[in-house]
């Protein structure tokens, strides 16, 4: 149920190699989805920036993975869920999570989390928000609703258990579930041969069962065709599908990170070309859509957009001290709210 | 109205629940066709079909990490754990996740789910088996954790439990599970989780107590009302959100204060409510808060449990110590 | 890696259906092999009564499942580890357990944990082992050593995390380690249809990149084949294998167990004949090498063995207060000792 | 003797004891070639070979639960997990296996192991990156807890805990990797586990603390001093075994009692400490038990997180109010 070669429909330098694979989009489609790598890739450089700043704590670079984000994405109904891991930004985007909102979560603040019904906010401990993925397409079959979720991980959060169990459970119950894993080829410093001897990610797939397909992450039309694809079927009860996205972080792992302690300048060198948007801006150039200036007109409009986000952003207020007690029960419990009085008291310098 | 114990209780909870709410959808190891390893699942499958009640592969972190997902969109997930210890796998989705997704998202997202499962020792079983979690789930803000100690209290807190829109960890001491009858309403009703019962009035010391240990403590009581001291005995029922106003009015009265758990003695429960007495009603403690508990060490097998868990009589021997202790802890003229 | 077919050496009726693949054992050695499973047989018979006697607080017997655990144990070296999870009884008596110790575990006294050095104890919770297993056959690499480390686990437990993890762990660092799987079709009541869509559990090895193979569990010459290799291999640098050893609990799966619960008396019917221990027979008499009349002395022998040890452990003294304190560290910590001072002054009726 | 800063000191222990000791191995994410998340490891891979520091897979888990088979098998393994929040996967492993080993084997096998992790807040990071354990392990018999607030105690805790025969889990607090620098000698040493050191005299009131915070309680008790409050400060520096012998008695020479952490209240680490305080020196205090700690809540996002990290002036704040009370609670005429 693995397939032994990765699906590439578009080569590195734009052209197409399998005609016959390209999902049926109209140019203006394929042209809003380049569109929305682009706003992926601004916004990218943007919050890197800013987080060099010192407007952002942290910040998870995002830099080369557009394709395997934009591409899934797309390919998604309204109402299905987005379960992400936390460097999904160019699929939280798609599905209609504000950049400000983004900012504000690695601005640490508590705002942060304002994302839309059917998408998970961004969490932490790696691996554990796969099960999340399978419960909520559990509850989609007990409901008799057809909508799909799509899930994200990284290639070291296969190694997890929640990873393992959540896929065996998606295979035991027949979960419409699309779980992406975004191969970029390392967690932090340890290699992606050094996370697996499994040849593939994809085939991570056989132990629950399951349908698993190694894909060029970097390829948007691959992506979009996999996803759409893997969706369908899980839409119409095939149950769910593992696609490997081999794609390259062309950044450090988060903004701070000095990823030459484990990787040469030359490594990243020789993925650079191989990126997404290059990729696709190609194709829709030697299709006569596209031009330079519009590539560069666009990138500089959502670069401005981004920033416009992040002023607006950093208007919010900050948390309030009642707001810390407000949201660990739906309602505050007796000793809780003592907490709080006291604390506000402190703060009053009203103390007895 | 009808006799049951306290499984029976508790399966007639979830059934009411079922038949009540679609959403309330029943999961975990060998609860479907079995039942359930005690019984508290038996015949739901059969009468709410496989969808609402179902087996699941072996793994307690997807069990629970899949019942935040079903939450999540819109289902009511009461998730079972066979036995104690087999929390522990599931810990982190608790702590990262059920507890968390409500602060998480400032409010937009609530997790209504619960988590059963069996509590506490004294059943001769093998290792993990026996063992007192209030102290693992107590500890993490946003999860509530109940305890009940009868098959009223059982059925009324676990339908409080299925609908409370906060993530409830239920849990059922086995010891009790098939310990005695007792008259069960037939139809709804719910026990309040946060409060907290005196169920015996006394004036001479405090203890509190719960789950299959309150047992033994209202013998404990038995046998020190008859040598003339009078034990007002709580039923805690609730580990998180506490019941302070119940506990420090009664230790205000008696001046005396014990806790009896099963759990080891070190970052134990009983430090929570031995702390809580001190600050909360110092002034009247007539002498030291006394914590009656399990030895720091791990429940030992089951022949050599007895030297492990407290009996009646263990019991009414330290409570009796506190009860005696002269009272001149400079309480009252505070 | 994962090999296509049921590895099956000798059919049901004791038939060798492929001599190119028997391993070469003398007369003497597979008599030796058959003789240790009708030990377990007879001490798994005599254990279920001591259960139904009340002289065990609980048991999960192993009838059935003798070839499965016989023929790796029989494979080992002298100096390999085994890691058992909780119903290996034929494998812990070939590796040196004292039946006196099972007894005594599963009779609830403190004194049943007195393994061999390279036999770990029992221990409940499911997959936790396959770690500590992994851990040693590290520890066996970075040392030098050429020793390697079998595991055991259940159908159930391919499903947990930990499972999964030192899976993973063991391809990554090419421990040297097999893996056997008791395939024997439940998991209390869930029967091994649902506890995964994979067609094999072989086949999760897949998901680590290790080779994995499918044996006739009940094939007691097909079982130590594949273990030899599989263990001749990891010690020889060739890291580790998964192997599926497919077997059926003729049993309840505990002592108290209704098993009609959750399957048809028809269908424990249907596997009865397939089990180890007939076949294996089949093939030494048809061979000339044995006869019912022995089998017969035998079983009684080692069913007389069986209860002696059983008089044995009886007569062991029970756990002395003392003993609780003395095991939860190397020294005893003084609040410990306090509180074991405070029970003895209770018990001796001393309390201030 | 050089001067260095916390984990530095860490990364001293850990060369240390992997040059006199082949058995000692280091692993974990992130801790080879990039010498781990915050630099503890740096230098060991190169220095000792990629057989005894090495990166692992992602998996928690597996990381502590292969520590245990080394330890079975002859090494003395140091496993780092990268962020407090993430022991809970692992949490199974400890409390299944790590920690009872030895009494599940009657003392045949003991788990000579170290699991190193960050520990605590106030370094305005993301979620389940500032979390206090103590509780969660402190409660777990079997296991040893310890937390260094200097470099000194940092390497000599940390060679102490890799020699011990006993599981230790050491916890490294975030906050004081880089704070400040302090004379370490460059040879061998080791501070003894289960002893906490009274690190600033006073008769007024003791106060407990330990890690980052205990540097807030000291700039606290200079506040005060400054009032003419003298109060006695105490590093715990063991969670389990607790030095209940020091602790007391400096409450029965002063009276007043506060412990001050990070972790949330209820079925926090103070409840133990006021819980002892209250049993053991309940004729000595002139005031209840003061507990200053974190809001019971889910650690905020960074911005917030100052409403929940007390300060010293919210801690002095705190420790006047336990300091000035009237002094009637019947103590010393007991
Ligand atoms: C359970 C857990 N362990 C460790 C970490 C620390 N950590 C953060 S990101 C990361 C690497 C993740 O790698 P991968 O899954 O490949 O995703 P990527 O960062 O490459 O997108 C690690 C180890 C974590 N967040 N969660
Ligand atoms: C982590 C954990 N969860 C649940 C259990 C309860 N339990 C005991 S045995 C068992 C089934 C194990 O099935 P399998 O792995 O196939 O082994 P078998 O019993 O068939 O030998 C379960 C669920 C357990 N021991 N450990
Ligand atoms: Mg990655
Ligand atoms: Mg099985």
């Amino acid at each position: 149920m693995v397939s032994e070669e990765m699906l590439q429909i578009m080569d590195e330098r734009g052209t197409v190699l399998r005609p016959d694979l390209v999902p049926a989009l109209s140019d203006v489609e394929w042209l809003g989805l380049y569109k929305a790598m682009v706003r992926a890739r601004a916004a990218d450089d943007r919050l890197q920036e800013a987080q060099r700043e010192g407007r952002l704590l942290i910040y998870p670079p995002n830099t080369g993975q557009e394709a395997a984000q934009v591409g899934p994405a797309a390919a998604m109904g309204e109402r299905d869920w987005l379960v992400p891991s936390f460097r999904e930004l160019g699929a939280y985007l798609y599905r209609g999570v504000d950049l400000a909102t983004i900012f504000l979560y690695w601005a640490g603040f508590d705002l942060g989390s304002r994302f839309p019904e059917r998408v998970l906010p961004i969490t932490v401990p790696i691996g554990t928000q796969m099960p999340h993925a399978v419960g909520i397409a559990m509850a989609s079959s007990i409901k008799g609703e057809d909508t799909v979720t799509v899930a994200y991980i990284g290639d070291g959060g296969t190694s997890t258990g929640d990873f393992s169990e959540a896929l065996n459970f998606a295979g035991v119950f027949n979960a419409p579930v699309v779980f992406i894993v975004q191969n970029n080829q390392y967690s932090i410093s340890v290699p992606r041969l050094k996370q697996t001897r499994a040849e593939t990610l994809a085939q991570k797939a056989v132990a629950a069962g399951i349908p698993g397909m190694q894909v060029d992450g970097n390829d948007l039309i691959a992506m979009y065709a996999a996803a759409q694809q893997a969706i369908a079927r899980a839409r119409l009860g095939g149950g769910p599908t593992l696609i490997e996205a081999c794609t390259y972080r062309l950044s450090p792992h988060i903004t701070v990170d000095k990823h030459t302690r484990y990787r040469r300048e030359s490594e990243v060198a020789e993925w650079r070309p191989r990126e997404p948007l290059r990729r696709m801006k190609a194709y829709l150039m030697g299709r006569g859509l596209w031009s330079e200036e519009q590539d560069a007109a666009l990138y500089a409009d959502y670069s401005a957009a981004a920033l416009e986000a992040f002023r607006k952003a950093e208007a919010e207020g900050e948390l309030k001290p009642e707001d810390l007690v407000k949201h660990t029960y739906k309602e505050i419990p007796a000793h809780l709210r003592e907490q709080y009085e006291e604390y506000v008291r402190f703060l009053e310098g009203e103390v007895e | 109205m009808a006799e049951m114990n306290l499984i029976t209780a508790i399966n007639h909870a979830l059934d009411l629940a079922m038949a009540q709410d679609e959403r309330v959808v029943v999961f975990g190891e060998d609860v479907g066709v079995m039942g359930g390893a005690f019984g508290a699942t038996a015949g739901l499958q059969a009468e709410h079909g496989e969808k609402r009640c179902f087996d699941t592969p072996l793994a307690e972190s997807a069990i629970v990490g899949t019942a935040v997902g079903m939450a999540l969109n819109g289902l009511r997930p009461v998730a079972e754990i066979q036995h104690p210890g087999f929390i522990f796998p599931a810990l982190d989705q608790i702590v990262s996740h059920a507890a968390r997704m409500r602060s998480r998202t400032r409010g937009r997202r609530s997790l209504p789910m619960v988590i059963r499962l069996p509590h506490g020792g004294g059943i001769r079983a093998v290792e993990l088996h026996s063992e007192s979690l209030e102290t693992f789930l107590g500890h993490i803000p946003g999860l509530k954790v109940v305890v009940p100690s009868s098959p009223y209290d059982a059925k009324g807190l676990l339908l409080a439990a299925i609908r409370d829109d906060d993530p409830v960890v239920f849990l059922e001491p086995t010891k009790l599970y098939r310990a005695f009858n007792q008259e069960v309403p037939d139809g709804d009703y719910s026990v309040p989780i946060g409060r907290a019962k005196v169920v015996r009035p006394g004036t001479d010391l405090t203890v509190v107590s719960w789950g299959a240990y309150l047992h033994e403590v209202l013998k404990a009581a038995e046998i020190l009302h008859e040598e003339g001291i009078g034990a007002e005995v709580i039923d805690l029922r609730t580990i998180n959100p506490l019941d302070r106003e119940t506990i420090l009015a009664s230790v205000k009265k008696t001046g005396r204060f014990a806790v009896v758990h099963e759990a080891a003695k070190s970052f134990g429960p009983g430090a929570e409510l031995a702390a809580l007495v001190a600050e909360g009603a110092f002034r009247y403690l007539k002498a030291p808060p006394m914590r009656l508990t399990g030895l720091d060490i791990t429940i030992p097998p089951a022949r050599a449990e007895h030297h492990y868990f407290l009996d009646a009589r263990r019991i009414a021997e330290g409570l009796r110590r506190t009860a005696t202790q002269k009272g001149t802890g400079g309480t009252l003229h505070g």
